[in-house]
């Protein structure tokens, strides 16, 4: 849709080939950061729904259902002071990371496995899909007959979120390896051992990172619903905890706390696949 | 059949008695269960020589290449490299396929590297080697830059430099320039013509493109006429070794070899049986 | 999880220390707390460290077992169900009876041709059509209910409607709200809605409404059978510890009660904790046992209830030895 | 990879274009299915792994943990045979079907909306953002706060969630619609309407479907997640609940009902958005 | 500057004095604060006439067809269509761009009837049109399919039917072929001459490939010189109307046409002030 800026440089206009179009320009990202018209629009947003919650809470609608911002925010501000809340929020972290890194590990190997034989892929198939599909939360209850309540339960529910996605796209995305490039390669020489490395991992590897945009809000997810099942720490845990003691303040200002982790953790991910990405991302021209 | 313009070409090379690179002898092949694809074809390739496989598509075209890189074997005969059978996967072409086949998350310098590190060149001189082809192909700016950043002309002139940095032997390329508008195709026929003079290096191209047959090849062979298809028709292209791929169709004869190509084409599109008729 | 067989350490001041998994604080775990707030402990030779989650008794039970706890309080019910599936728990204090209340919607109670000072029968029956929400099925909770309606001749499935809640969260603002017309939940929830004036207190077990559930022990501490077999002298010190409280309870209920609402209920509102307390302090039993005749009276009221075997369990496995009161 | 296999016949060798290439195919998933080999090597997988869950079971593990397999499918046949499977999951698919339309035709209207305009978007953007990311399965307590915990809960919760899945591929899908595409029906007479009807909503579309076959799912999930933190009924709630009483037969025998849930939702939204998208699954040339 | 080759046109059209159905008068166009893209064109597009835009990537070819869409305003000057100041969006055009702009959830047939049914045509009639013109491209056995399971060539010619079946005064196409391979290309030129042949139908067809402007117009317009460019030449191709586009390239006079168009091509890629240096 938008144009490419790239041909109306007089000396560039006397080139035949595509060649000025490729010049590395400097990214929209790099610029400094300066205050738009958005974002004082954005801030009104705010203020006009914190304003329309403050008045309406104790009016409308009853103030232990939605509590309101003049209670909400302090309560918020007072475990940052106290620390509290990096308490509960790293806990949250330390547990999805855990969890990442050991089912995003696992299912990185087994899928790099599995995924070498289309053979075994058919046979595999349904037995994937129904793991895959299948709401793991679900399992949360036998986890904590396994390896009950603490810290164990909580990676244990992020790590088998997170398997089944890295492993699924792990597997099919191995799978999906241009048998050109595997040829071509092989042909400039190439050992299997170059194919593997050079070729498929790398290949896989847009997968995995795609899975892994998907698996960072899900292992937290999972943490989160361990939490709520079972525990005495964590952002989860603070949420049901305060709704179990009919604190509306604290229960709003924990899923505010959430908000918050959810914004960041999206922004990190972006961050994070853009640069592992680049090669893909960059296509400056169409 | 071999149909030759009268005109005497005037490169040496045409004349001499020259070193066989890439032969086949009463080669058959075909897929699976189903008949033979290609059946009874006997080329060669010379060295130095720019050979054109032209064809209606399905006719065999990439499926020569295929034999001559040793990713496929043959049903019948024999398919030899350098007067030897082909057992695996023949390291001694440089395999240009019409899709790409640029690892896109390495850049342009990296791509370009990657036959030389697989044979454990050393890092100097991959360094050197790949300079001296990106600068040849005019693309020495876009180094650093990843696949995706580039346009679809550069891509193939990256492709075209993997391909010869390892200087092999006997150069594939089908279809290379298929998807490329016409003007990034004229560009590249000049470039390809002018890598291909300056190394000596050998070709056996495949296109359905007449134009771009005669526009670079010294000799042209028409698949065609199956199933099972064969070399239907042969064509010497008289223009010389140092010719200009962008104003060569202005020249005297050239409408002329166009014109008998175009008619050798049709036919090879007609099954054998059906011609006989 | 950590290994069951790692023994208690020593701390610095020479006490062992023990790790407790408890409820957040209920009128059902008064004891405990008390033990833990007044450093009943200490006198015993503990260093009691608790962990009180918004686990329920299942959740207590299974970390218990993955080895995160050296005892955990928990239903009576539960700690049963978990034996009888082989689970190895032992009970090594009853600590309370069934200490539970059934509050109802104040514009419900007042809508009903009862009052709350009828006969207790008059007032189960009036139960009859009314939502009540209380812990989930086959819970110490949920079965106490069921049995007190059938009890009389009330069906539990069709004349009333049970709704179980697995935490406590919409137990006061669903009695304010109407979502259900009231509860059945240790002492110390609904109290808030009565404290507010929304809820109307209907029966009360610690008051000693139903005497039938007199001799019910509700909520127990247990501990794992491999612990109990190799810490004999923990479990003693241990048992020893809540007994202390109990007596306190029973010697001075103001003062145990002015101690529990400065520590562990600090936050519950001064006309909730007063009325809880009322109704919770004399629902302790004597000496924290769990007697032979305690559990016999449990599979009685219960035994049919369960889908499990529980006449299979045998008291002696199941009870430790400072707990039976039989020496 | 797989060679087109359409310029095989004779006849079909002499036309110039691609045109043969096109006729429609008798389609591979229209065969009569018949068993083959790899049918038969499931089974014996499925028959291996029950074989050594059932000699390990009581010797290896502790048969509280793990149940075995000659407990569990007696007990879920019984299920089967007392209408127990049905109640329970029908409660959960009502519940999760009902959360999905309401969450769905909400996210697919505000999404058209909101998707309008450039500008809105960007200063949607952040909000949009941390609501998406947000895990939401936290709200739970809160809506337990507000609506109780009967069905209402369940639906709300699913509601929730993909309201945002809906609302979010809907708003970045409509911004998606080719400018050129919108052009050309426009010259072509195309007046405002057309341009929404035929164009927009249509384009939009596939973002949704591709919504859809994350939000089916992640419906079910929220469901199965309310049913475990409050409730009395559904799939969850028999996990939860026969992990409550430490009944691992029960326990697996819900798990496994879940995982077939898993696996006919999977087909389901297969055919599905097969169906609805034919035109785009449908490419036969390459 | 006009540059016409000596031969007479055969075709009557080319010398009667005919109706202007689109035209621009002292035309300047830009975007944003940046200078004028094109500036002082004046062009005129006769009913019945098949002119070629021919000019260097970026020169704004496509911006002068989005004028004449009504897509887009002059800065200065006026932009006619049958005489009158275009002030929207011009539905008397019929429009194909060089990227597939067919409806995907619409089969062939249903994309064809697009326009007629926006317009109101009764159903029966917009069957029979529909038919007429898939018949012509040739087209009827892929009525019921989508697009993704059309080759590229397909897909243009659907396109072609849906931009030519309302009829419009003025056919508008923007590189339609440029993403073909040769052959392809090839094809679609000789149905496009047919087309536009039987139908009488005026085009402003926009293309940088030199070659199929000269086979396929009537008369070329270099445009270059920028920024600000212009109108930098104009050929008129004599071969007349009924030519067979296959063929055409072989004939006599062709080469000189492509040559001189190759000439005035690369003059138009160097701007006005160099080339007044
Ligand atoms: N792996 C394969 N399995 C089965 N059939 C194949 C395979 N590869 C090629 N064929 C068949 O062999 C014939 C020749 O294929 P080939 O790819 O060599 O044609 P081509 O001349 O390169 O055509 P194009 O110009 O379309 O690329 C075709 O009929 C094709 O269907
Ligand atoms: N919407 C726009 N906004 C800003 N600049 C534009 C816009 N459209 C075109 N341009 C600029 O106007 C000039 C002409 O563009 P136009 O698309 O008409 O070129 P063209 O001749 O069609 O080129 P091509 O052959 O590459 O399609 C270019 O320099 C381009 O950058
Ligand atoms: O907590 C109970 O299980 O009653
Ligand atoms: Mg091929
Ligand atoms: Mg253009």
């Amino acid at each position: 849709m938008s144009v490419s800026t790239t041909v109306t440089e007089p000396d560039k206009t006397t080139t035949d080939s595509a060649a000025p179009a490729t010049a590395p320009q400097p990214r929209r990202s790099r610029a400094r950061w300066r205050p738009r018209l958005h974002h004082f629009v954005q801030l009104c947003v705010i203020v006009v729904l914190l304003a329309s919650w403050e008045l309406s809470a104790g009016r409308l609608i009853d103030d232990l259902l939605t509590s309101r911002p003049s209670e909400v925010f302090p309560t918020f501000w007072s475990w940052v002071v106290s620390g509290e809340l990096l308490y509960h929020a790293s806990s949250t972290f330390k547990d999805a990371f855990l969890g990442l890194l050991a089912g995003g590990g696992l299912g990185l190997v087994v899928g790099c496995v599995l995924g070498q034989s289309q053979w075994l892929a058919r046979v595999c198939e349904p037995f994937i899909t129904a793991f895959y599909t299948m709401p793991k939360h679900a399992l949360i209850p036998l986890f904590i007959m396994w390896v009950g309540i603490g810290s164990e339960l909580r990676v244990l529910t992020a790590a088998a979120i997170v398997f089944f996605l890295v492993f699924y796209n792990t597997f099919f995305g191995i799978r999906d390896v241009s048998k050109n490039l595997v040829d071509s390669v092989r042909v400039m020489g190439g050992t299997a051992f170059d194919v593997l490395f050079r070729v498929m991992l790398p290949s896989a590897l847009i997968w995995v990172f795609a899975a892994l945009k998907l698996a960072v809000p899900q292992a937290i997810v999972g943490v989160v619903v361990a939490e709520m099942l079972a525990g005495d720490r964590g952002l989860g845990f603070l949420v049901a905890m305060h709704a179990g003691t009919f604190n509306s303040d604290g229960t709003f200002a924990a899923i505010f706390a959430l908000l918050i982790v959810g914004f960041l953790v999206d922004r990190l991910m972006n961050l994070v696949t853009r640069r592992a990405l680049l090669w893909k991302n960059n296509d400056t021209t169409a | 059949m071999t149909i030759s313009t009268k005109e005497t070409a005037t490169s040496p090379q045409a004349t001499e008695p020259r070193r066989v690179v890439f032969e086949t002898q009463g080669m058959a092949v075909g897929f699976g269960d189903r008949p033979d694809v290609l059946a009874d074809v006997d080329l060669k390739v010379h060295a130095g020589e720019f050979v054109a496989l032209l064809g209606p598509s399905g006719c065999g075209k990439s499926t020569i290449l295929n034999l001559a890189a040793g990713l496929l074997r043959p049903r019948r005969g024999e398919v030899l490299f350098d007067g030897r059978p082909i057992t695996g996967v023949n390291t001694s072409v440089g395999y240009m396929t019409q899709d790409d086949t640029l690892l896109p998350w390495r850049t342009v310098a990296a791509n370009v590297a990657l036959p030389l590190r697989m044979r454990k060149v050393p890092k100097q001189r991959i360094q050197q080697e790949v300079s001296r082809y990106l600068a040849f192909l005019d693309l020495q700016h876009a180094a650093g830059l990843y696949p995706a950043q580039l346009s679809g002309g550069m891509r193939r002139r990256a492709l075209l430099a993997r391909s010869m940095i390892y200087d092999p032997e006997l150069l594939l390329m089908d279809e290379p320039f298929a998807a490329l508008d016409a003007q990034m195709r004229q560009q590249l026929h000049a470039d390809l013509r002018r890598a291909v003079h300056s190394t000596q290096q050998t070709v056996l191209f495949v296109t359905h493109d007449l134009t771009e047959a005669a526009v670079l090849a010294d000799r042209v062979l028409v698949i065609g006429g199956g199933p099972p298809g064969g070399v239907a028709a042969e064509f010497t292209i008289p223009f010389g070794a140092e010719r200009d791929p962008a104003t060569l169709p202005y020249e005297d004869g050239f409408a002329r070899i166009q014109q008998e190509l175009q008619e050798a084409l049709t036919r090879a599109r007609v099954p054998k049986q059906k011609e006989e008729e | 999880g950590p290994s069951e067989s790692d023994g208690p350490a020593q701390n610095e001041d020479g006490l062992t220390t023990v790790r407790v998994g408890l409820a957040e604080p209920t009128f059902n775990t008064a004891l405990i707390n008390l033990v833990i707030d007044e450093d009943i402990d200490a006198n015993h030779g503990l260093d009691m460290q608790p962990t009180r989650s918004g686990a329920g008794s299942t959740n207590q039970i299974a970390a218990l077992r993955a080895g995160e706890y050296d005892f955990a309080g928990v239903g009576t019910a539960t700690a049963a169900d978990a034996v009888a599936e082989g689970a190895g728990l032992v009970i090594v204090a009853g600590t309370g009876g069934l200490i539970n209340n059934i509050v109802l919607n104040a514009d419900v109670a007042k809508g009903l041709d009862v009052a709350p000072d009828d006969p207790v029968e008059e007032r189960i029956k009036a139960l009859r059509g009314l939502t009540i929400a209380t812990s989930p099925p086959r819970s110490s909770s949920n079965l106490t209910l069921r049995h007190l309606v059938q009890q009389h001749g009330l069906d539990p499935d069709k004349d009333l409607n049970i709704v179980p809640v697995t935490d406590t969260s919409s137990i006061v603002a669903g009695i304010r709200q109407g979502k259900f017309d009231g509860s059945f939940f240790g002492v110390g929830v609904a109290d808030a809605n009565i404290a507010d004036g929304s809820g109307t207190l209907w029966i009360s077990l610690p008051r000693g409404d139903i005497e039938e559930f007199n001799e019910l022990i509700g909520v127990c501490i247990v501990s794992t059978r491999e612990f109990v077999d190799n810490n004999p002298e923990i479990v003693e010190a241990f048992h020893a510890a809540l007994a202390e409280a109990q007596e306190f309870v029973a010697s001075d209920p103001e003062a145990a009660g002015k101690a529990l609402h400065e520590n562990s209920f600090a936050n519950l509102d001064a006309d909730v904790f007063a009325t809880a307390w009322e109704q919770a302090q004399t629902g302790y039993p004597e000496g924290v046992l769990f007697t032979r005749e305690n559990w016999e009276t449990y599979l009685e009221l219960f035994g049919d209830a369960s889908d499990k075997d529980l006449e299979s369990i045998v008291y002696e496995d199941f009870v430790a030895e400072p707990a039976r009161g039989e020496s």
